[in-house]
């Protein structure tokens, strides 16, 4: 998983909302839609940086070829059509006629291509990784792109989203240093709005892109992004309606339940199926006690997850049953159960001969807390008291962004809490925490507990080359079985980030990546 | 003809401080250097992070791209180099060169921190004079109480309370950042906004050199009052408020006018606090991000630049002193 | 001259000033009646502590906080200044009567032009107000009367950038500016140069002979009072112990203690002198070289104060040499460079063969028992913290005498030195200024040393403290066989005590030479100056003043 | 001993004795008065004050206040007084070699003394803690760090004085031996305004201690009432007294130091409580 999923992982709620744009009568053209953006971004190319933030401002600058449903079916986005070969090799893709950069130069599949196949894979991890399956791009016709892999790869059509697959201009970036290019300021995309001005640690503000491709899009005249580092300003924001739309961590979630009872605003949890965040408790497998299977599965029994969404999440989250999300593709809940049993941990502990010492301590365990915000102070906070029942001393290390990195990366560490996104498939959002090919020295976010089972990874990798649907969800179910049994990681909850938005203002959540979205067809009634 | 002296002695001491300066300078960017390198956590790791699950060939562009593979020294060396050519490196996090990110957030700072310095510095000097020469009074016993307080009080918290009163409560004051941003208003329409703005930040953080600057005039202000020279006046026949004016204010200023020059770094780093919970958008809250980002370029620049402007204030008060105490200009006593 | 006829333009009136409950007295002053009259000069004498000073307060009631007048009454030119309302007060000080102190540098406005400061008088007191340019005239004109060079420079400088003498006399000019009838001088001279002294009293005089002013002046010399007083009135704990002429009081004084004080009085009468000089060479001083330089920031050349010149001197067994000179003349460094407490940049200092300057360590603490000093400041020369007994004995100890035997020796000496031997085991502070003075001496003689560095050891105390510190002195002298090196501004003390004298100016040796010689035939001009400036020397060296006290 | 009394006499330094030594007990009976740790979740997120049995009201996990504000005075005390006491103990060492031997040893430490205050005192901290990693150690040392520059200037300028002093020089030409004289004669002598500005120190420590945990620098095991006011400050709209109570704990404890400080140095010597600033 990585830092974008990490800042965002807070808060959610759930209710279900009819999806499909309205194609609502009387629909408004212009108007200003002021929102948060929170923290503030390094850059807005997202090409270069995936942070939640960034790709919440970059997703309106940049778009892809494709969109997703909140079932993650792909849609239209800058491909009007696309087609798959039988054999699951080569995947072709045509593009809307018209579609211009904020520089005014058209966009061509000369410039899918450049991006795909040379800078992304430079600069962008997730993508690095999905491209790397490519054989050959080529862009046959102005409109034209094709894509053959070196062998099949089920979810390759998942990788076409705004924020995986972001398309750059290719006559502004051929041939410099992508990470150094004046021109990231300028954030050239082809997406419904271009940046107007961007005054560091204030705000962002972006204005419609006049030559967009879409007739009509986009409706709104200019969007935005306040930077209100406080929580509590931030709430003050949305309250007084200074700003209309808050998503991600905007908003602590203790104030969730006061925000739905406010009456102008909209509430929803849609629009994260595509990244589905899905939270547990980190054990460095390599380490006793937590090399040992049955000290993992106490874990799972001593911490009372319901309590940890009510108290700190507030009741913004489902209790996660494996590694696999229920709000994503191949879940199956039929696994093992843990149940809250403090006497069923303590068992396995004395079963495993962690026995309480004299002074009534098992063990003393570091805990890095994660320097992502204050939930994660409290959920550690929260963890301590749970495992200090149970006789084990959960000593919390505070440290900053880099230590954690460091800490993790190089498995220098006992316990943490981690979160990733499932990003629509498992062959792209869970298989990395635990296949053994990805235990990386120095490397965040691949399996850095280092748990390894040859099995799993034998179903794994058959899983992501299958293409049919029914085989790949035998392999899903068997895999999820034996981790749930093996416990690499202690799940915890998968979170249910809120947005809300002013009551006036339509299709804000439209797609699996809800905030993220290009904003083209949202208006003001 | 002493004036000329006077100002040539200025003149002198400008130069003297200029040298100074650059020393101070380069002492600093190294101190600075080696204070931050000596920290854990490799800057390409944290990057890395930035953009997603790293791997090996990423952090080694990275490692690359920012001389992390060198040597030390070599750093040092580029460093320094860098510095006094005023070019203060580049932010990988930030993707800018560190001087505009700076730049950009100086003016804030600088607003912030200065308006709160002179609000200090005019307002407790009158109390504590005022005070001083009612000394035991009930409006002595009062400003020392009221002194005494804010000299105790957290100035983050000082300002919670202010927000919790004049936003949450009253909603007279907005609660946070420069400007209304897009508000479309007239030049003065702006500063009247900003000004609103303010207010909140500007008191917090003036409070606790408020209270300081009161205490010291007024027991400067006391222990003027029993000099010879007073007595003088008096034996003279002047009346009670010329001899304040005349001999009292002038020489009470001189202490408070250098404990001043030395509060100016303190003041600088209250900022970062009430930055934080006014988001501010200055150095104050640059600084913060940049320290739990390990950006190394962006905080050697911050610091650097920090210390300059403290070298500047002392510079000013110095000068200030010199003003007023003509001693100090013919390097006299 | 006595002004008794005219009508008083001060008198003080059976004045009794109270002090704050819990002082060491309940009153400052008691029961005080004296008056001026017209060009008529008075004198206040006592020693410190007989409220003198409360007195010249009260006048224009600038009496401390907490201090009030009691009883009595103080009129100038007729009215009462308790009873004057605050506008009749104001108009009263600075105007009918000015007042002057003793230290003039804190006693003017550091930041302020001294120009400013006397046309500040003006302007207060004139109606009306004289415009700019005359009151700049009538400055400059004051500036020059007091005898200041360049006027218009002198206006416009400050302070500091004058000389102690320079600041008083602008203290003059502007206690003159308004042609006062009265004019309070507290201790105006005691901060000064016996010249400058000279000079300031002078000037005083001859003011009063122009104008017919009344003065109040206040000391504690009797040498002044000779010079300048027509009438004296002598203080002692706040009461007034005789009261008459210059002539009856100090030719033919009634009261023992004024008697006494006179007596104390060093007369610069030199008692012939056995010459030692032919007596072994126990200290030699060879060719000393001392410039201080004061850095003023990067860029200013430095200020360079030379404060010994070559100086060479030769001191022998059981000499006493006296190094006199006024402030800045390098005297007390001379001293301090024997102790070793100031580095010379060059000379030698050779006691007993070796040169102290060469040795280092061990070998210079060694030779720093036959070296001893004792200081002026018997305040600041004692370690608050320390026991008087450990202060003496810590000497000793030092160089392995058991702490037992050493207590013993200390107990023995305070005892010699004339205090109890229980002082031992009391701490500095319960002392007067003359018993802190006798347990310097004890702690410096503690080590047996052969030579005595005596820094103005009897400057900071009251004359008559002054004569017994010094009586024991010489008979210690003699009985330990010490050589003293006795430094000292005051030309009668010298007279008094030391066979050999050595002027020093500018870190110079202008004149050395037996005292006798010295004293009746100077050679130097800058020596007869000197001698000149005593206060009261004429007076006391007229003869049967002797007889008259004995 | 007249020092004693002198204070007992001093009403606003006993007033700041009083309610120092209050805090103290507080400090010392925490575990008494509040035998749960003050991390257990008694009682429902925010309970309002008085509310089942949190008088003053629980916090965001439903924490005693009370406790916290208890538990947290020791915190605050032991870091005060620890990082002060490491700050004396640098500066009065630096103060005294730079005073007593002068010359160019003097001027280096100086200058180093100089940049030390030239970087913003709380930045440097905020750094140096990030870059060690907040614990209750690094934290003091750190403090001990930023504080020491004020009191080593004060060592040195006592120093300079006394060591010219006449009874010290006069204790040099008695043969006593340098340590002899610094620690016998010049060290009593200066301590007193040591003492005075040490117990300032104190007061600046606790609040510097709390700006650092209020912005998430605190070692993250102790219940310190900045990391409290940091914790209620994002509530503080729905929960006032989450950050309203820690915060006058710190006022009231640092408004006791500085009292009691004063007093002790109007007794102990006015010429430093003059300077003072």
């Amino acid at each position: 998983m990585n830092r974008r999923e990490f800042t965002a992982a807070i808060l959610a709620g759930s209710a279900a909302l009819p999806f499909g744009i309205t194609r609502a009568v009387g629909q408004t053209r212009g108007g200003t839609l002021n929102t948060i953006i929170q923290p503030e971004p390094p850059v807005l190319v997202t090409a270069l940086n995936q942070q939640q933030p960034t790709l919440t401002l970059g997703g309106k600058i940049y778009e892809s070829l494709l969109k997703y449903g909140p079932d993650l079916k792909p849609m239209p986005g800058m491909a009007k059509s696309w087609e798959i070969s039988p054999d699951g090799l080569t995947y072709t893709f045509k593009l809307f006629e018209g579609i211009t950069f904020h520089d005014g130069k058209p966009m061509t599949s000369e410039d899918v291509v450049f991006s795909c196949m040379q800078v992304l894979t430079q600069t962008h991890p997730r993508a690095r990784n999905n491209f790397a399956r490519v054989a050959s791009a080529e862009a046959p016709d102005p409109l034209t792109v094709v894509f053959k892999l070196k062998q099949p790869f089920a979810p390759f059509l998942g990788c076409f989203d705004c924020t995986s697959a972001p398309i750059l201009p290719k006559h502004v970036y051929e041939g410099t240093d992508f990470r150094k290019n004046p021109m990231n300021d300028k954030a050239i995309g082809t997406g419904p709005f271009k940046l107007k001005e961007w005054v560091r640690g204030s705000h962002v503000h972006l204005v419609r892109h006049d030559g967009y491709y879409l007739k009509d899009q986009p409706y709104l005249d200019e969007i935005i992004y306040r930077v209100i580092p406080d929580a509590a300003s931030r709430a003050l924001a949305l309250e007084n309606g200074t700003v209309q739309l808050v998503q991600w961590s905007d908003i602590e979630f203790f104030d969730v339940t006061r925000f739905k009872k406010q009456a102008n605003l909209e509430y929803t949890t849609n629009g994260y199926e595509y990244f589905a965040p899905h939270q547990w408790l980190e054990m460095n497998n390599r380490i006793a006690p937590m090399n040992d299977k049955r000290f993992r599965q106490a874990v799972m029994h001593l911490i009372d997850r319901d309590a940890l969404n009510k108290r700190v999440y507030f009741g913004n989250a489902k209790i996660a049953t494996g590694p696999i999300s229920s709000k994503t593709r191949f879940y199956d809940g039929n696994v093992k159960k843990y149940e809250y049993s403090l006497d069923k941990a303590k068992a396995l502990l004395d079963e495993m001969g962690l026995k309480p010492g004299a002074n009534g301590k098992r063990a003393e365990i570091k805990y890095v807390v994660p320097p992502y915000g204050e939930v994660y102070q409290r959920a550690g906070e929260f963890f301590r008291q749970s495992f200090s029942r149970v006789g084990i001393d959960l000593v919390l290390v505070g440290t900053d962004m880099a230590g954690w990195a460091e800490k993790v990366g190089n498995w220098d560490y006992e316990m943490t809490q981690n979160l990733l996104y499932q990003l629509g498939d498992p062959a792209l959002g869970v298989s990395r925490t635990y296949i053994s090919t990805n235990i990386k020295k120095g490397i965040l976010f691949s399996n850095t507990q280092g748990y390894s089972n040859p099995e799993v990874d034998r179903l794994f990798e058959e899983a992501a080359v299958a293409l049919d649907e029914k085989k790949r969800q035998e392999l899903y179910t068997k895999v999820q079985q034996i981790l749930v049994e093996d416990v690499p990681v202690a799940w915890t909850l998968e979170l249910e980030y809120p947005i809300f938005y002013d009551k006036s203002l339509k299709n804000v959540v439209t797609t699996a990546i809800g905030s993220h979205e290009t904003f083209g067809v949202v208006h003001k009634s | 003809m002493r004036g000329a002296r006077s100002a040539a002695a200025i003149g002198l001491a400008a130069i003297t401080w200029a040298v100074r300066l650059v020393a101070v300078i380069l002492v600093i960017a190294t101190f600075n250097f080696i204070l931050v390198r000596a920290a854990p956590g490799d800057p390409a790791q944290v990057m890395a992070g930035q953009s997603g699950a790293a791997d090996p060939k990423i952090l080694e562009d990275l490692r690359k791209e920012y001389g992390l593979d060198q040597p030390y020294l070599v750093q040092l060396g580029t460093h320094l180099k860098r510095v006094l050519s005023f070019d203060l490196g580049y932010s990988y996090r930030q993707r800018r060169p560190v001087l505009d990110l700076i730049m950009e957030r100086l003016p804030a700072t600088l607003l912030l921190t200065l308006t709160a310095f002179c609000l200090a510095l005019l307002v407790g000097t009158t109390l504590g004079a005022l005070a001083g020469l009612a000394a035991g009074s009930v409006v002595d016993t009062l400003f020392t109480v009221l002194s005494l307080l804010l000299y105790a009080t957290p100035v983050f918290w000082l300002g919670l309370m202010l927000v919790l009163v004049f936003s949450v409560t009253l909603g007279w004051l907005p609660a946070f950042g420069y400007e209304t941003i897009n508000a479309k208003l007239t030049p003065i329409e702006r500063v009247f906004d900003i000004g609103k703005h303010m207010i909140m930040p500007v008191v917090s953080l003036a409070a606790i050199y408020l209270a300081i600057y009161a205490r010291l005039m007024r027991s400067s202000i006391i222990e003027v009052a029993h000099q010879d020279f007073i007595k003088t006046a008096r034996a003279k026949g002047l009346a009670g408020p010329r001899i304040v004016v005349g001999h009292m204010l002038r020489n009470a200023l001189v202490p408070v006018v250098t404990v001043a020059g030395m509060q100016a770094g303190a003041l600088v780093g209250g900022a970062v606090v009430i930055e934080t919970v006014f988001a501010w958008p200055g150095l104050g809250r640059l600084t913060f991000d940049a320290v739990l980002q390990r950006d190394y370029p962006v905080l050697l620049g911050i610091f650097l630049i920090l210390s300059i402007i403290v070298i500047v204030l002392n510079l000013a008060t110095d000068l200030v002193y010199r003003l007023i105490d003509p001693r100090m200009t013919t390097g006299a006593a | 001259m006595s002004g008794a006829s005219d009508p008083a333009i001060l008198s003080v009136e059976s004045l009794s000033i109270a002090l704050p409950k819990g002082g060491d007295r309940p009153f400052a002053v008691e029961d005080v009646t004296f008056s001026i009259g017209r060009n008529e000069v008075v004198c206040l004498v006592g020693e410190s502590g007989s409220g003198k000073s409360m007195i010249a307060h009260a006048i224009l009631s600038l009496l401390p906080k907490g201090v009030g007048i009691s009883s009595g009454a103080v009129k100038v030119v007729g009215q009462d200044t308790a009873r004057l309302d605050r506008r009749a007060l104001r108009r009263l000080r600075g105007g009918e009567a000015a007042m002057i102190f003793q230290e003039p540098l804190s006693s003017l406005n550091p930041l302020k032009r001294v120009g400013e400061q006397i046309a500040e008088t003006i302007v207060t007191h004139q109606r009306p107000v004289p415009p700019a340019a005359e009151i700049d005239a009538r400055v400059q004109d004051l500036l020059g009367q007091v005898g200041l060079p360049n006027p218009p420079l002198l206006a416009r400088s400050f302070p500091f950038e004058l000389s102690g003498g320079q600041r008083q006399r602008v203290m003059i000019a502007m206690a003159m500016a308004n042609r006062p009838a009265l004019l309070i001088a507290d201790e105006p001279t005691t901060a000064l140069d016996v010249t400058t002294q000279r000079q300031i009293l002078r000037l005083i005089d001859e003011l009063r002979r122009e104008r017919g002013m009344g003065v109040l002046l206040i000391t504690h010399d009797f040498g002044v009072v000779a010079d300048v007083a027509d009438r004296v009135v002598v203080l002692r704990h706040g009461k007034v112990v005789e009261h008459g002429t210059v002539e009856q009081v100090l030719r033919h004084p009634r009261e023992a203690y004024t008697r006494e004080l006179i007596d104390a009085v060093p007369k610069a009468q030199v008692r012939s002198r056995e010459d030692k000089s032919g007596a072994e060479a126990l200290l030699r001083v060879e060719d000393l070289r001392k410039t201080f330089v004061v850095r003023r920031g990067w860029f200013r050349p430095p200020r360079e104060v030379v404060a010994a010149d070559g100086v060479s001197l030769t001191l022998h067994e059981g000499e006493t040499l006296a190094v006199v000179g006024e402030s800045g003349s390098g005297k007390s460094t001379l001293g301090r460079m024997i102790m070793r407490l100031t580095e010379p940049d060059s000379g030698a200092i050779r006691l007993g063969g070796q040169d102290l300057r060469q040795l280092r360590g061990e070998a210079l603490r060694q030779a720093r028992r036959g070296l001893q000093i004792v200081f002026q400041d018997p305040f600041a020369s004692l370690d608050p913290r320390q026991k008087v007994g450990d202060a003496v004995a810590r000497g000793p100890m030092a160089y392995g005498t058991s702490r037992a035997e050493a207590m013993e020796q200390a107990r023995a000496l305070l005892a010699r030195v004339g205090l109890t031997p229980a002082a031992a085991d009391r701490y500095p502070h319960e002392f007067s200024g003359g018993q802190r003075q006798r347990i310097c001496i004890a702690r410096a003689l503690a080590l047996k040393p052969r030579v005595l560095v005596a820094d103005e050891a009897v400057s900071a105390l009251d004359v008559s403290v002054q004569a017994q510190v010094l009586a024991l002195l010489a008979e210690l002298r003699r009985e330990m066989r010490l050589a003293m090196i006795f430094i000292t501004h005051d030309l009668r003390i010298a007279a008094e005590i030391a066979d050999r004298v050595i002027v020093l100016q500018k870190g110079r040796i202008v004149e050395e030479g037996p005292t006798a010689e010295v004293f009746n035939r100077p050679r130097e001009a800058y020596t007869r100056e000197l001698l000149e400036a005593i206060p009261g020397r004429r007076f006391f060296d007229q003869p049967g003043i002797v007889e008259g006290v004995a | 001993m007249d020092a004693v009394r002198a204070f007992l006499r001093h009403p606003s330094g006993m007033a700041g004795l009083v309610l120092l030594l209050a805090v103290v007990a507080l400090a010392l009976l925490a575990p008494v008065l509040f035998p749960v740790s003050p991390w257990e979740m008694v009682g429902a997120p925010f309970t309002p004050p008085g509310e089942d049995g949190m008088w003053l009201g629980g916090d965001t996990l439903g924490r005693d206040v009370a406790a916290g504000v208890a538990h947290g005075a020791r915190v605050s005390l032991v870091i005060g007084i620890a990082s002060a006491f490491a700050a004396m103990v640098i500066g009065v060492v630096i103060g005294a070699i730079s005073g007593y031997f002068g010359g160019a040893v003097d001027l280096v430490l100086m200058r180093v003394t100089e940049l030390f205050q030239t970087v913003p005192a709380f930045i440097l901290a905020i750094l140096l803690v990030a870059t060690f990693s907040p614990t209750l150690t690094t934290i003091i040392l750190t403090l001990g760090a930023v504080s020491w520059p004020p009191l080593a200037r004060l060592t040195r300028a006592e120093f300079l004085r006394l060591r010219k002093r006449e009874f010290v020089e006069a204790a040099l030409c008695q043969g006593e031996g340098t340590a002899r004289i610094v620690l016998g004669h010049i060290l009593p002598n200066a301590i007193s305004p040591i003492l005075v500005v040490t117990s300032l120190t104190v007061a600046t420590a606790i609040l510097l201690e709390s700006a650092l945990s209020f912005m998430g620098l605190g070692d993250p095991n102790q219940m310190s009432w900045g990391f409290m006011i940091g914790a209620g400050r994002t509530v503080i709209r729905n929960a006032w007294w989450m950050s309203v109570f820690p915060g006058v704990a710190i006022l009231l404890t640092v408004l006791a130091i500085n009292l009691f400080g004063e007093g002790l140095s109007d007794v102990l010597n006015p010429r430093v409580s003059r300077r003072r600033a």
